[in-house]
């Protein structure tokens, strides 16, 4: 977390420098640069944009099957519909039962019909919930994998309560009795993505992107230019290292040079060893501390100027153990 | 418990032509005109008809938007409450360009200081957290503020043992802060679970408009849900769906009613009608024999 | 349970002569009359079903108005839509505040297309459950009122899972915290009137009907005749004078002659009495005892020889509180 | 553990043309001929190549309906398990005309008891409490017999902390036994709301057909929901509701792949691969960490 408070301290000194009229960006972004002094990023957001997306990339299922011994998809929501475009079911990796759900794209044009490009309706994320209520009866830790543009913004979703389902699922996977484990393994695309990312640890492929708005939607409403998405993805501070360093996610897996599609197997050697590894440490834990870990995690999410800095204080106040 | 209303010291701050920017919040295009007409039946209203009336369209019962100050007065026991983290702004946590003149703009052009107010109030006589949005401020967006004092408020109702009331008006996520605002999401909602645990009920209005990450988080969390009548509600906006499908949204689509109809929304409820139906709720939710454990 | 007992004992000695070949029916039949001894029962049970039927039958939200001090309506399921052919709501009755809810039949052809007849489908049980939940969260006793011929049986009903909802229902019901009354106040048709009756005490209105299948049911499939329906409503021991000498009810509410249409008043205020009194007396208890009853209540029913006449024994010995 | 199989004790009984009865379950209209065709493919089949394909057939692998008999000896390891409460009868609670007599041939003509078969026995290993149906005993219907014996089985895996794994195979209620025959549905589903809280995993296993009030209680109640091939689920039956709506039903409406698209069964399960299948359910659900309470 110390880059976040870095990049926090940084915030606060240029919101100071403001109120007293005080010029100070040219410094500031030096000291930005001397931080950053020891990386050389050469591929630009929007290029990790274009290989989160790229018509190749491994998808959930490809994943699943590669790090798993043993695994059985199971289907439906019990409510309404089997989902295609969220999958989900029961993996043995390294001899550990897992329930696992994410979002399926297809890598033909046909299967991204059937699974709607990976962006999921009401029952999908429903399907997600009735699995991870399952894994938390049976004791099961959880694996999410998000990659999707977002939630399907279409009638049916709308009718049938994309909202309810996605608010909802953040509300009980913020307090489910088992550990969480969520990989953003290509498009973590607002709500749909959050939708099944609430999660005890939360990871991110390396060409990854995670964003509240995707880059063309951030270019058309505030830079009001379809044209200017390049310069959104850069804006928005999406990629992987972006949200490692502002502490949302807590690691980032390395990909092969040009991405995760040249070498499934290297990433998901990777992707294997964090879930495991996590797993055992959140596994360590008694359920009360888990979740008080949790809880703590999400309440904190946030970047803003508290005159009486009393947000420690007040959260403190309200729950001790805070 | 008493305290000046916030609303009638910005007002004193303002220049005198536009001190009626605050009750009249409203709909901008309307309240800039001279002469205001009701957006929906087109017909003239008188400012101050329209007021003691609720701002309902006295004509049609047309709902116009009303800011959280506006929406106090007409709850609140004798207008009185207690605000709650009013010093919170944002750091610009993006760096966003040009987010912090726009956000200058919005306090000065609203006379609000974000799109969220978190008060304790009575209403006849109980009393409750109440939390107000106000779609005026950068069309009540969530921003890492709003996301923290929403937060604070339902956590403040969990540990008094107070119900809350939530109303809702949004367009979504604030952009401009990225991630930080798609988190806001995730954390309101976890704190309605903690709420949850404690036996005191949210109750949820949704007013015109709701919309984005908000209906899709604590929007659409409460105990009971209430909608004003035609309040749009969605997740995706209707523009964006139209582009989705490549045509025209049905009429009523999004709409409380419609709401109603496919099970979101436990009652639409009129405006001047929605101060004895929180009394009535909040009674039934607490007066009770106490949860059996 | 006394009736219910001496039923029971009429049964075994009946099995029991059968199996020794004796003719005892004549001697049976006539301790039977002597024990209806005090009874005139001139009213038959096909009369009951139309008087069940009859168009102008007092209504759920009927009684809830006449009941209740004051009443808010809620709708919908929070996943596909709200059902009207099933109200619910919260009714505040003698001063507590409960939760209710019911079949809705209507009172006029078009009132009836839209609420279906009172046929739910899967979403009004779902709200049933909700506002079931809802009323276990907040300690507030339910209430549910029976009056379908069934459950909606068409597609939509069949492709959102009627069965589920109803099965799920009554799982939930059967452990809900929190005291639960049900009425049948007209028709009790099968599964879905059973969907919403899993209570501590079900009370039935004197001419309301309870059973597995519809006397036109019966008629077509056991007797191979649809012209035996009056027949078979006698067969199928469906009124409320059945059901309690089966000790399935716990008690029948008088209706004046005719019918509960010919003064509703007079039935609502026995039906407050009824409610209000069993009310208090299950509120009394703690919940684990309340509990506990309504498993022994719901684990008891079926009428069965057993060799081994073990079956109190064995459930003894599975749950010690049985 | 031991006992010798009942199905074969009973077989003995049978006259000898009459002994492929309770392998050949199945269909009666198919076993009592002399040749045997496949319904979905038309195909004639031969009685032991069948039955060695676990009465699959060969040509179209159309799942023919099996007995408990049949059922267990395929699932249990060595085809050994235990029964329990076999010997309970019905009373014909309601004295409806003609029952008793239709039972009596049901058993006679079945070799069967009753409805259902509750028995302890191990899957590869793997000890779990199951629970299988017979179409063929009166059309699987659930009175009081067939509601007690599945409400003692799922206790008593409750009880001795064992997996429960049930086979469906049911019209529907025991008309002849009325309103008892309805209780069994709430008396089962009870059940399994007290085998929850012990944290054992129900399976339940649909196979052809399970319709009615079986579907409406157990059936739909399992922790994993599996079902065989094109078998027909549903509430109402297809006539029931091609009455309702006054028109023919959609190609492969209630079958197990349509409920499994419409999200009510989790998995489509070959015949041949449940008893794997079941294997690895048990131990996802039974060896791993323990459920955090
Ligand atoms: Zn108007
Ligand atoms: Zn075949």
């Amino acid at each position: 977390m110390t880059q976040k408070e870095i990049q926090r301290k940084i915030r606060e000194l240029k919101t100071l420098a403001s109120q007293h009229r005080l010029d100070i960006n040219e410094d500031l972004s030096r000291i930005v640069s001397k931080l950053d002094g020891n990386r050389t990023d050469d591929i630009s957001p929007w290029q990790r944009v274009e290989t989160a997306r790229h018509p190749q990339r491994p998808t959930t299922l490809e994943y699943i099957q590669t790090i798993s011994d043993e695994y059985v998809e199971l289907f439906g929501d019990r409510l309404f519909a089997d989902d295609p475009a969220m999958v989900g079911g029961i993996a043995r990796i390294g001899g550990i039962a897992f329930t696992f759900v994410g979002h399926q794209k297809g890598k033909n044009m046909k299967e991204n019909l059937r699974r709607n490009y990976g962006m999921a309706q009401p029952e999908g994320y429903r399907k997600a919930l009735r699995l991870a209520h399952q894994a938390e009866k049976f004791g099961r830790p959880l694996l999410t994998f998000v990659d999707t543009m977002g939630a399907y913004p279409g009638i049916s979703s709308e009718e049938r309560g994309i909202s309810e389902a996605i608010a909802r699922n953040m509300k009980e996977f913020s307090v489910l009795r088992t550990p969480i484990i969520s990989t953003i393994i290509g498009e973590g695309g607002s709500g749909g993505a959050i939708g099944i990312a609430v999660a005890d640890r939360v990871f991110m492929l390396e060409n990854a992107v995670y964003s509240v708005i995707s880059p063309e939607g951030c270019a058309s409403i505030l830079l009001r230019d379809t044209k200017k998405a390049q310069l959104a993805a850069g804006l928005m501070k999406m990629t992987a290292r972006d949200l490692y360093s502002f502490g949302i996610v807590d690691g980032v897996i390395t990909e092969p040079q040009g991405g995760a599609h040249n070498d499934i197997d290297f990433v998901a050697a990777r992707l294997k060893e964090t879930i495991l590894s996590n797993y055992r440490e959140l596994a360590s834990k008694k359920t009360e501390q888990l979740l008080k870990d949790r809880s703590r995690r999400w309440l904190s999410f946030g970047d803003f100027y508290d005159p009486a800095e009393k947000q420690e204080g007040f959260l403190k106040k309200i729950f001790p153990w805070m | 418990m008493a305290r000046p209303q916030i609303e009638t010291f910005f007002r004193k701050l303002l220049p005198k032509g536009k001190r009626n920017l605050l009750y009249g919040t409203v709909d901008d295009r309307v309240f800039l005109q001279k002469e205001h007409r009701c957006p929906a039946c087109s017909k003239p209203v008188e400012n101050d008809k329209l007021k003691d009336n609720a701002f309902v369209c006295y004509h049609c019962n047309h709902h116009f938007r009303i800011s959280a100050p506006e929406r106090l007065r007409l709850l609140a026991d004798n207008g009185e409450y207690q605000e709650f983290s009013a010093g919170l702004s944002t750091l610009n946590p993006l760096d966003f360009p040009e987010y912090e003149e726009r956000y200058a703009a919005a306090r000065e052009k609203s006379g609000l200081d974000e799109a969220v107010k978190t008060v304790v109030c009575k209403m006849k006589g109980r009393e409750a957290v109440v939390i107000v949005m106000s779609f005026q401020f950068m069309g009540g967006s969530m921003g890492s503020v709003v996301g923290e004092k929403i937060t604070r408020a339902i956590l403040l109702a969990a540990q008094r043992g107070l119900p809350c009331v939530l109303f809702t008006a949004s367009g979504g996520a604030r952009m401009q802060e990225g991630i930080f605002s798609l988190m806001q999401m995730a954390k309101t909602s976890h704190a309605i679970a903690l709420l949850e645990r404690t036996g005191m009920p949210l109750f949820v209005v949704l007013t015109d408009p709701t919309t984005g990450g908000v209906t899709a988080s604590f929007a659409m969390l409460g105990d009971v849900t209430l909608a004003e009548p035609e309040a749009l509600i969605g997740f995706a906006g209707p523009r964006v769906i139209e582009g989705t499908i490549k045509q025209k949204l049905p009429e009523g689509f999004q709409r409380s009613e419609f709401l109603q109809q496919k099970g979101f929304v436990d009652r639409v409820v009129d405006r001047k009608a929605m101060k004895d139906m929180l009394a009535f709720l909040i009674d039934a939710h607490l007066t009770v024999q106490g949860a059996k454990k």
